[in-house]
């Protein structure tokens, strides 16, 4: 009948007036994002508190971005000086973290990072042999 | 016309603009919040308490917002465009009255007063839309031009229902006779085919063709930037308030409530319903096409209002104590 | 009173001007104004304007305006009628009938001819 | 002319302006609503009943004249830029650009492409930066916040006496007009390649270095 199928859409969207909003008030209530969300690259640190890169440049040979950054202690191959990402060119594929042999890097819940300074997206997590944040330990 | 007289009006047209400017904030302010949540959104939130605020930034932001003048406009009626439909919209409030004898013009002819100046929007439309020399605008003003004479016709042969049966142009009269029985039950017809031409009238959606934000960018206000822009949200939302009122007023009783003292409590109330009914419209009606919108008037609301006044006419004289 | 109510619709008309010319005026003084050639140019969705701006329309609105003519000289004339209609009678609503009829005749011939549809 | 931008130097009357300003300017922020590539969904999501935009008052318009923002979402290619140029051109002042996405910023993994720019800062003065690819709606939610922050923190006295924003690399291969923003710009410049800006690539030679007792 004509004029039905209007009021039936009303309907509805009175429904969905009446109803509760779905909406999370974000930066009042933090949700974090599916655990399987790729997010940003972070490194796991030892018990002792050295970085787990063993500096083996895997995850550099893996990258189809040129995201990362290794600089390895010329008197120790198996340690990382530096590790730099640039987060402002990386697509979080995940190459990285899936080639890692030992575990070493890892993807944060951490996804607050707009900022007015181009150069902050390039962060360290490894600066002169010393993570540079607290990583989780890494896993056994 | 005396001094006191004077004063009397130019305070009245005061109190009116600042009754647009409420109009306009709490309209815009309700819409957005109302349309929210009829998506499950929230709407405006956090500026101001549940974004009250929202609406003075905006107008702040949009007067200090730079002016563009287009090289390809015409310089004058660039400028004039936004008079063309404040202005009708402004004198076209200035004959609302809010409460027996509470009002700035209690004419005899009111209503023919009120739909002079209603329907002179459609030539502010067009001349916003001609001078930006743009194929959006250009598209945008003749759809509105269109759509807007199109719909005229109806809307005034309802409105004459309610004359022929009230007897009476002057709308505390219109609003006094129905302190018994409101027009929408004695001519429910009318109040359908009013209420559609009206809700085109105001440009709201489903008929909010002219200016389509999902074909033609903004329609004929595309080449307007800042206040240009917010002056001609003011004079869509005094229409808005304006329509809401006619159908308060001609088929909802006005200020009368059965059972229950007349009162501009009432009236307001009642205008506030509309309007809500037009957002609530907004946020669920998908637009027309401009064929079936035009024929929707053509061919259905015209010849349907036709036969209704004239009934309205015949039973207004066969029962002449009821109708 | 109603020179008076002329006066007061035509008062309400400057006050509407004023109302929009001093916001002008707080325009011009607050907001900036930097014009080039690219931002004064037309907007058509990013690219360079094409063709002519004030492009000929379909004569379609035009038959539609003279058809809404006609209408809304109809409804003027409705307008008196309405208003005297129990002083006039049943004589009065015969005329007004045949009126409409010819009036909607003529509508049916628009309707006949085309001059409604619009696609 | 405009009393405040223009201004030469803070009075009473341009301070208490530039407040009111800076509060209505800051909480009102329409975006244009462009999307050139992918992140265009994220940003569509943003707009939609999960997070919900209008919170903030941020709504779209689809006129670039009556919006406030740009947010560019997507790798800007070459057959592209002198569009965004000029929507972002016909904006009306005062304007701001959020780049989002890797693409944005920095070419993201089109970078070596022939036909991407190495971010929208090649030819847009970009405000804010939201890394992601793309951003989650937070992330995007959260950059707005940060523009809005730096639109309230920053004083819009003599804002329009500030140098031009001059690209870093000239774009000469395509047909750009450097209008407008880019008056600055010297006749004649010569498109340079610019400079990748991801950290130098550690030689692929490492790699094959590497100790084999631990791959």
């Amino acid at each position: 009948m004509f004029g039905s199928g209007l009021l039936k859409g009303l309907g509805i969207t009175l429904r969905h007036a009446l109803g509760r909003p779905v909406t999370e008030l974000y930066p009042f209530e933090h949700k974090n994002p599916p655990a399987n969300s790729r997010t940003f690259i972070a490194m796991h640190v030892n018990e002792e508190g050295a970085p787990a890169c063993r500096a083996c440049n895997t995850c550099i040979v893996g990258c189809p971005d040129r995201v990362l950054k290794l600089v390895k202690d010329p008197d120790d191959p198996k340690r990382a000086v530096e590790f730099v990402v640039n987060s402002g060119r990386c697509t979080y594929c995940g190459l990285c973290v899936e080639n890692c042999p030992f575990d070493a890097l890892y993807f944060t819940q951490d996804y607050e990072r707009a900022t007015r300074d181009k150069g902050a997206l390039i962060y360290h997590l490894i600066e002169d042999g010393a993570c540079t944040h607290e990583g989780e330990v890494d896993r056994p | 016309m005396s001094a006191a007289m004077w004063i009397h009006a130019l305070l009245w047209l005061v109190g009116l603009l600042l009754l647009i400017a409420v109009v306009t904030v709490m309209g815009v302010w309700w819409e957005r919040k109302f349309i929210g949540h009829l998506q499950r959104r929230r709407g405006p939130l956090h500026h101001g308490f549940h974004g009250l605020l929202q609406l003075p930034a905006d107008m702040v932001k949009m007067i200090s917002k730079e002016d563009i003048v287009p090289d390809s406009a015409d310089p004058w009626l660039f400028q004039i465009g936004p008079l063309m439909v404040v202005v009708p919209a402004i004198a076209a409030m200035a004959a609302l009255m809010f409460a027996p004898g509470f009002g700035l013009l209690d004419m005899n002819h009111g209503l023919f007063y009120i739909f002079a100046f209603q329907t002179l929007l459609p030539l502010g439309f067009a001349v916003i839309g001609w001078s930006c020399a743009s194929k959006f605008t250009l598209i945008g003003a003749l759809r509105a031009a269109a759509q807007l004479i199109s719909y005229e016709i109806p809307m005034l042969l309802a409105a004459l229902g309610v004359v022929v049966a009230a007897g009476s142009m002057r709308l505390t009269d219109i609003i006094n006779a129905q302190a018994g029985v409101w027009y929408i039950f004695k001519e429910p017809l009318g109040f359908a085919i009013f209420g559609i031409a009206v809700l085109a009238e105001m440009n709201r959606t489903p008929f909010d063709l002219p200016e389509a934000e999902s074909e033609l960018v903004a329609g004929y206000q595309t080449e307007y930037s800042g206040m240009k822009f917010g002056f001609v949200q003011l004079a869509e939302y005094s229409v808005l308030f304006t329509g809401s009122y006619l159908v308060s007023a001609l088929f909802l009783g006005g200020w009368n409530m059965p059972f229950l003292p007349a009162s501009p409590l009432w009236l307001l109330l009642k205008i506030v319903a509309c309007m809500t009914m037009t957002m609530w419209f907004r946020g669920t009606f998908p637009r027309l096409r401009v064929d079936s919108l035009m024929s929707l008037s053509w061919k259905w609301l015209l010849p349907i209002a036709l036969v209704n006044i004239m009934a309205v006419a015949a039973l207004a004289l066969a029962l002449p104590g009821i109708y | 009173m109603y020179a008076d109510s002329v006066l007061v619709a035509a008062l309400a008309c400057v006050t509407g001007v004023l109302f929009v010319l001093a916001l002008y005026g707080v325009v011009a003084l607050l907001a900036p104004k930097r014009p080039n050639p690219l931002k004064n140019a037309t907007y058509e969705c990013g690219h360079e304007p094409v063709g002519v701006p004030r492009a000929p329309f379909r004569v379609q609105y035009y038959a539609i305006a003279i058809v809404f003519l006609i209408f809304d000289v109809e409804t003027a004339f409705l307008y008196p009628w309405g208003l005297v209609l129990r002083q006039i009678g049943w004589a009065g609503y015969g005329e007004m009938a045949i009126f409409v009829a010819i009036l909607v005749v003529g509508l049916v011939y628009a309707w006949r001819k085309g001059v409604l549809r619009w696609v | 002319m405009g009393v405040v931008d223009d201004a030469e130097q803070p009075g009473f009357i341009t301070t208490t302006l530039d407040k009111l300003l800076r509060w209505g300017r800051s909480r009102s922020m329409w975006p244009v609503n462009a999307g050139i590539a992918c992140c265009s969904l994220e940003m569509m999501t943003t707009g939609a009943a999960r997070y919900d935009f209008d919170r903030f008052g941020i709504m779209f318009r689809s006129s670039p004249r009556q919006a406030d923002v740009m947010i560019v979402p997507g790798p800007i290619t070459k057959k592209m830029a002198p569009i965004v140029q000029r929507v972002y051109n016909q904006m009306a002042e005062p304007r701001w650009v959020i780049a989002m996405g890797s693409c944005a910023i920095s070419g993201g993994t089109f970078v070596d492409s022939y036909n991407v720019l190495p971010g929208a800062e090649t030819i847009l003065p970009v405000d804010i930066y939201i890394p992601g690819c793309p951003p989650r709606p937070e992330a995007l939610l959260y950059g707005c916040l940060q523009l809005k922050k730096l639109i309230s923190e920053t004083s819009t006295i003599g804002s329009s006496r500030k140098p031009m924003y001059v690209p870093p690399v000239l774009p000469e291969e395509w047909p750009l007009e450097l209008l407008g923003e880019y008056d600055a710009l010297e006749a004649g410049a010569v498109w340079v390649q610019p400079e990748r800006d991801s950290p130098p690539v550690t030689p692929l030679g490492d790699a094959e270095s590497a100790p084999e007792d631990e791959l």
